[in-house]
C-alpha cells in the first residue's frame, strides 16, 4: 500500500492501527489452535511444550480404539441423515417462502430460523422434556430430528439467499419455450439454485459434527458423538489423543470451508454481471 | 410491407377493433373486452379491444403504468385477464396455460439460461419438444446464423456483451418456429447506438420470416421505426391505434401529439369553422388557421389545444395564405444535422423550431425577432386537456 | 391462494406437499419449546402436565436465589464486554478488508471468521490449553476474551454486508464537498453503516448469552453464566426454576430478534431503490 | 456565449493546447503533459494538455475507456497522475488533497447522502466550512429555489425521483459557490426524455452562474447540446478539440467524424487535387469530389476514407459542378420528422440519407435507382483507418 502524496496523518494512524489489530486478533484466535496440532504429533504424554519426539501413536488410538470408533459412527451417521433431511426442508421451505406472499411469512420466517437465535440450552432442555414424552431420548432418530430442526435455518438462508439472485423470468422464459412447471423447476430453477443447496448441506453437516450441548442432554451412552467423546475425555482421562481428534476436525472443518469457497466462487461466476463491448 | 412513401397516404380509421388489410382472414391474435385488474377495484387495463393480423408487426407504446406490458402479460399467459378472451386464430386461449400457448417471448433482461451455453439454450424448445439430436442441432445452427452468433455456440451467456445476449434470446424465441412472438422492451437494456442497431436487425428478421410480432416498448422513434401499426397506450386505454405515419401526421388527441415525436402547444379558441379549416384565435392575441379535429359538435368559442411539429414551423412564409405569428429568438442550440431554435411565441416561452443545417447558413440570431407561421394542414386543433 | 384457472395437477401437489411440509416442522420445532413456557407457571413441582395450578414462585426463585442472581450478572457482565469488544473489532477488521484490496485479503477474510466454522470443543480445548500457560482460566478476562473471539465473525459479516451495499461514491462526495477523511467517516460512513454494526452487536451479544461449550471449559465455580448454571441445574437437581430461566432467556432471545429485524427494515427502507415519476 | 450563427464561423485551431477567446488571462484549469497508468506499463492517458478558461463550459467526450473519466477523476483528486502537472489558476493541486480543492462535483449516481434530509445534504458543504446557521439556511433555499426543488427540503433523498435528485446533487455541488465544477456523467441513469430537460436546465444555469464547468459524458447529443467546446477522446489521447459546430462541420480524422452524429464512409483514392478540392475515385468505380482535409503531402494515390453527413447528400442534384454516383434504395422508415433511406451506393450497402419530412411528398420508393452526389465542402477525405 503506497500513500498518495496528501495521505494525511489520520489516514497514516488508521493505518498502522489496522495492522496492529489484524496481529493480535491473529494472535488470540489462530495461536491456540495452532498449539494444538504439533502436540498430537508428539511421542509424550504430556499436553506442553517441548515436544518430546515425533510419533503417530495418538492417531492410531483414536482410530483404532473401541469408543473413538463409535464415536466417529455416530457422528458420521447423524451427520450425514440431519443433513439430507436438513437440506430437503430447508430446500422446500426456502422455495415456498420465497415464491408466495402469503399472511405470516414474515412469522413463519422468524420461527424457522429461531433455533438459530434460541439458546441452545433452551432448545436441548425443551428437547429432552419433550423427547421423555414420547421416547425419543437415547436413540440416534432423536439426534438425527434435533440435528435437522439445528441445521435446517441455515439451508433456508443460504438457499434463500441464492433465489434473492434467482431471476424468475428464467421460469417464464422456460414455460414460453414450452416446458411444464416440473421441467422448469429441474431443469431451470435446480441447477441454477444448487450451489446455495450445497453450501447449507454444507453448514448442515457441519453443525451437527460441531453440535455437543444438545448431545449431552438427550444422547446415551452408545449415541456419544466425536465432540461428546472429547468432552467426556477432557473430564475423565485428558490424553494426548483428544488432540488427535480436535485436529483430524480442524482438518474436516478447513476442508468444508474450502468447499464453501469454491461454491461461492462459482455461484458468483455464474451471477456475474455482464461485461462486454457495449458495456 | 416494406413499400412506403413519404406522408403516407393510408387513411386512418377511427374503431380501435379495426382489423388490417388482411381483415378477410380471421385474425391471428384478438383482444375482446378483456379488463385486467389486480386488487379488485381499479382497473389496470380497460375494455381492451384489439385484432392483430397474420405477420404484423404490432407496437404497444406508452409511458410506465399505461397497461402495455400488462397486455403482453396476459397474451403470453403470465397474467390472467379478469374479464375478456384472448383469442390465438380464432380459439379463446384464456384457460391455456403458457407453455402450452407455443408463443415465444423476448424478455428485457434476455433471461437466458446461466447455466447452460447457448447452444443448449437454443435447444432447449426443441428438448421439450422432443424433437430428435440431428434436426435439433441444424435448427440451432440456423437459427445462430440468422442472428450472425454461430461461433458463440459453445459460449456461456455470462460471456457475452448485452447486444450479443439480446441476439441469443431473439433466436431462441425464434427457433421453434412459433407463429407468434412477443417483445417486452428488448432494447431496453443496451445503449442507444446498439439499440438502433437492432431495431433495424429485428426489422429485418421479421420481413424475412414473416412471423407476427407484438412488441412493448416506451420509446416512440423505436415504435416509429419497427412497426407496421402502433397502438398508443394511456391510463389502460389505446389512445389511437395507427401506422407510424398516421400516428405523427395525424394525432387524434392531445396526448398523442405530445407523446409522439416533439410537438408545440397552445392553446386558444375556434372562431370560426369551414370545411377543412378552422380559424382559432390565441390566448395572447394572433389568429392562426388549423385542421379541426377533436373539437365538439358546436366547435365555435370551445377551447383547444393547438398541436405543431418543431420542423413544420415556417420562418418569414411566403405564402399569403399563412398567417403569421411574432415570435422572438429566446436560444439557439446546434444539433448537427439541425438547429433547435427555442422562441416565445404567443406567450409561450417553450415554443421549439427545428431548423435542417443544410449548408446554407440560416442567419438567425438570439433576441431576433421573426415572423413565423404554418400550412394549415399541418397545425392540429386538439382536445384542450 | 387461488389457482389461476390452467393450474395443473402438479402445482396444486406442490402447493399441499408445502403445507403439510410446514405443519410437521412447526410441530417439532415450536412445540417442545411452547411446551417449556406454561410448565414454567406451574405451582407444582413436577415438570409435566397436567399443571397443578398458576404460581410465580419459580420466577421467584430464579430472581431471588445467590447462585441464579451470580449467574444473571456473570452473563450480563460477560455478555456486555464481549459485544463491546467484538463489535469495535469486528467493525475496524471488516472497514478494513473492504477497503484495501492486499494479497492474502481472502485468508484473513478465512481466518478471522474461521470461529465460526471450527467445532466449538475444539476452539474451548485450545482455549483451555492455551489459558492455562498463560493463566487466564477462572477469570473474568479469558471469558470474555473467548466470547469476543467467537462473537466478532458476526460483526465482521454483518458490516461486512452493509458495506457492501454502501456506495463509497458517497465518501468521495464527502470529501469534494470539503469534508476531511475522519469527519466523512464520522458523519458520512458511519451513520449508514450503524444497523449493520448494530445488528452485529446483538448478535455478539446474543452468542455469549447462549455460550456453554467454552464456559464449561475455561470457567471456574464463581464464573457460572446462566446456560451453564442451567447444565448443572439439570445435571445436579432438576427444578422449574430452570424453566423460568429458559422461558426468561426465550424472551431476551425473542427481543433480539425483534430488534434485528427492526434494524433490518430500517436499512432497507435506506437503501430501497428510488421510485418516481420517471421509472 | 448565447450567441449563435449557423454553421458556425469559428476558426479552428489545430494545436490541442489552444486557449480559448479568453487566452489574455492565466486559464482556470490546465493539464500539462499529463499522464496516468494503473498498472505501471500501459498508459490510460497519454501526455494530456489542455487549457480551460474561465466561465467556460468544456466536455470531455468519448467511449468508455477513452480516458476522459481518468482526467476528470486527477482533476477532482480521486486519482494522481502518474506524471505532468494539473493547475488551477495557475498553482499546482497535486498535492492538495481533494477535500482542499474547492472543486464541486456531480456524480453520476448523485452519491446524496441517504441519511440527510434534502436540506441537510445541502447544508453539508457550509457546515464543513464553518458558515454559521442563518447564512447557510438561506444559501440552502436559494439554492433549492435555483433548481426549483424548494419543496422538497425536509424529504430524504430516497422518497424523491431520479430526476429530482439529480437536481438536488446539482444544489448541492453549487451551494458552496466554488468556481469549478466537475460532472461526471450525471445524466447517465435519466430516461431520455428527462435527460433532454435537464441538459437545457444544466446549460441556463451555467450561463447565469458563470461557473467554469467540466463535463464528461459518452453522449454526443449532449455533447453538442450543452459545450462551448468539446474535447473528443480515444484511446488516451484527445483527437479533437474544437466548438460543437466544428466537430460535426469539420471533424479532422475519421474517428471524431464516425462518433459525432451520424456519418456514412466511402473508401477511395486520391487521383488529383486542387487548391480545396480533392477529386477522388472510389473502390467500386465513379469519381467524387471531396475536400482534402488529413491526407499526406504527396496525396496523390493514396487511400482516404470519404466522410459525408446524411442529411448533406443531394438526391437527383441540378447543380453541374457536382459529380454523381448511382444509388439504389433498399429501405425507408418513417421517423416523424425525416425519412430515413438506405442505399447502395458505391458497394456500401448502409449508405443512410435522411430526408426532410417536410409537407411535400419525396415519392421515393423502395427498389428505385436515382442519382445522389454533394456539394464538395460537405465531403471531407479523412484518413484510411
Amino acid at each position: 500500500m503506497s500513500f498518495p502524496p496528501y495521505a494525511t496523518t489520520g489516514d497514516k494512524i488508521w493505518y498502522y492501527a489496522f495492522r496492529i489489530f489484524s496481529v493480535l486478533i491473529f494472535v488470540f484466535l489462530l495461536f491456540p489452535l495452532l498449539v494444538i496440532i504439533p502436540l498430537s504429533f508428539n511421542s509424550g504424554e504430556m499436553m506442553h511444550y517441548p515436544l518430546q519426539g515425533f510419533s503417530l501413536q495418538w492417531y492410531q488410538d483414536f482410530f483404532g480404539s473401541q469408543r473413538w470408533a463409535t464415536a466417529i459412527k455416530n457422528s458420521a451417521i447423524i451427520g450425514f441423515f440431519s443433513m439430507i433431511l436438513a437440506t430437503i426442508l430447508g430446500t422446500v421451505a426456502a422455495v415456498g417462502i420465497n415464491r408466495a406472499d402469503f399472511p405470516g411469512k414474515q412469522l413463519l420466517l422468524a420461527l424457522l430460523i429461531s433455533p438459530m437465535m434460541i439458546p441452545l440450552v433452551i432448545t436441548a432442555l425443551a428437547l429432552y422434556l419433550f423427547y421423555g414424552k414420547i421416547g425419543l431420548n437415547d436413540s440416534y432418530l432423536g439426534l438425527i430430528i434435533a440435528h435437522t430442526i439445528l441445521g435446517m435455518p441455515f439451508v433456508l438462508i443460504t438457499v434463500s439467499a441464492t433465489l434473492q439472485g434467482f431471476d424468475y423470468n428464467l421460469m417464464r422464459a422456460g414455460a414460453s419455450l414450452g416446458g411444464s412447471p416440473i421441467h422448469v423447476f429441474l431443469n431451470i430453477v435446480m441447477p441454477n439454485i444448487a450451489p446455495g443447496v450445497a453450501s447449507g448441506a454444507m453448514f448442515a453437516f457441519a453443525t451437527s459434527l460441531d453440535e455437543v450441548v444438545v448431545v449431552l442432554f438427550i444422547a446415551g451412552p452408545e449415541h456419544r458423538t466425536l465432540p461428546r467423546q472429547m468432552f467426556s475425555g477432557i473430564r475423565e482421562q485428558l490424553s494426548p489423543t483428544i488432540l488427535a481428534a480436535a485436529t483430524v476436525l480442524i482438518v474436516v472443518a478447513a476442508l468444508l470451508m474450502l468447499v464453501l469457497e469454491l461454491l461461492r466462487k462459482r455461484s458468483e461466476r455464474l451471477n456475474k454481471p455482464i461485461e462486454g463491448e457495449d458495456a | 410491407m416494406s413499400k412506403f412513401s413519404g406522408s403516407s397516404p393510408i387513411t386512418y380509421k377511427l374503431d380501435t377493433d379495426m382489423t388490417t388489410n388482411t381483415s378477410s382472414q380471421t385474425p391471428h391474435v384478438q383482444f375482446n373486452g378483456v379488463q385486467k385488474s389486480y386488487d379488485g377495484t381499479s382497473l389496470v387495463v380497460k375494455d381492451l379491444n384489439l385484432s392483430i393480423a397474420k405477420g404484423e408487426f404490432l407496437t404497444m407504446l406508452g409511458p410506465s403504468g399505461s397497461g402495455k406490458s400488462t397486455c403482453l402479460m396476459m397474451l403470453a399467459g403470465f397474467e390472467t385477464a379478469t374479464c375478456g378472451t384472448i383469442s390465438i386464430n380464432g380459439r379463446p386461449i384464456n384457460d391455456t396455460p403458457p407453455h402450452k400457448r407455443n408463443i415465444g417471448m423476448v424478455f428485457q433482461n434476455y433471461a437466458l439460461f446461466p447455466h447452460m451455453s447457448v447452444a443448449d439454450n437454443l435447444a432447449y424448445p426443441l428438448k421439450v419438444r422432443k424433437i430428435d439430436k440431428d434436426e435439433s442441432a441444424e435448427r440451432v445452427s440456423k437459427a445462430l446464423d440468422m442472428v450472425q452468433m454461430l461461433d458463440f455456440a459453445p459460449r456461456r451467456p455470462g460471456q457475452l456483451s448485452g447486444g450479443q445476449q439480446q441476439r441469443i434470446a431473439l433466436a431462441r424465441a425464434l427457433v421453434f418456429e412459433p407463429e407468434l412472438v412477443l417483445m417486452d422492451e428488448p432494447l431496453g437494456a443496451l445503449d442507444k447506438q446498439l439499440r438502433e442497431k437492432m431495431q433495424y436487425e429485428i426489422k429485418h428478421i421479421h420481413q424475412r420470416l414473416g412471423v407476427t410480432i407484438v412488441y412493448v416498448t416506451h420509446d416512440q422513434s423505436e415504435a416509429l421505426t419497427m412497426s407496421d401499426r402502433v397502438a398508443v397506450f394511456n391510463d389502460g386505454i389505446i389512445q389511437q391505434l395507427a401506422s407510424p405515419a398516421d400516428l405523427y401526421e395525424r394525432p387524434e388527441n392531445s396526448f398523442v401529439a405530445q407523446f409522439i415525436g416533439e410537438n408545440n402547444q397552445l392553446a386558444g379558441t375556434v372562431k370560426e369553422i369551414t370545411d377543412d379549416e378552422a380559424l382559432i384565435s390565441l390566448k395572447d392575441g394572433g389568429e392562426v388557421l388549423a385542421t379541426p379535429v377533436k373539437i365538439g359538435k358546436n366547435p365555435i368559442g370551445e377551447n383547444t389545444l393547438l398541436s405543431i411539429r418543431p420542423e413544420r414551423v415556417i420562418l418569414n412564409p411566403t405564402d399569403e395564405r399563412i398567417k403569421t405569428l411574432a415570435g422572438d429568438v429566446l436560444e439557439l442550440i446546434y444539433l448537427g444535422d439541425h438547429i433547435r431554435c427555442r422562441m416565445l411565441v404567443a406567450g409561450n416561452d417553450q415554443f421549439i423550431v427545428k431548423i435542417p443545417n443544410r449548408a446554407e447558413n440560416i442567419g438567425l440570431s438570439v433576441g431576433e425577432k421573426i415572423k413565423i407561421g404554418w400550412q394549415a394542414k399541418d397545425c392540429r386543433a386538439l382536445d384542450a386537456v
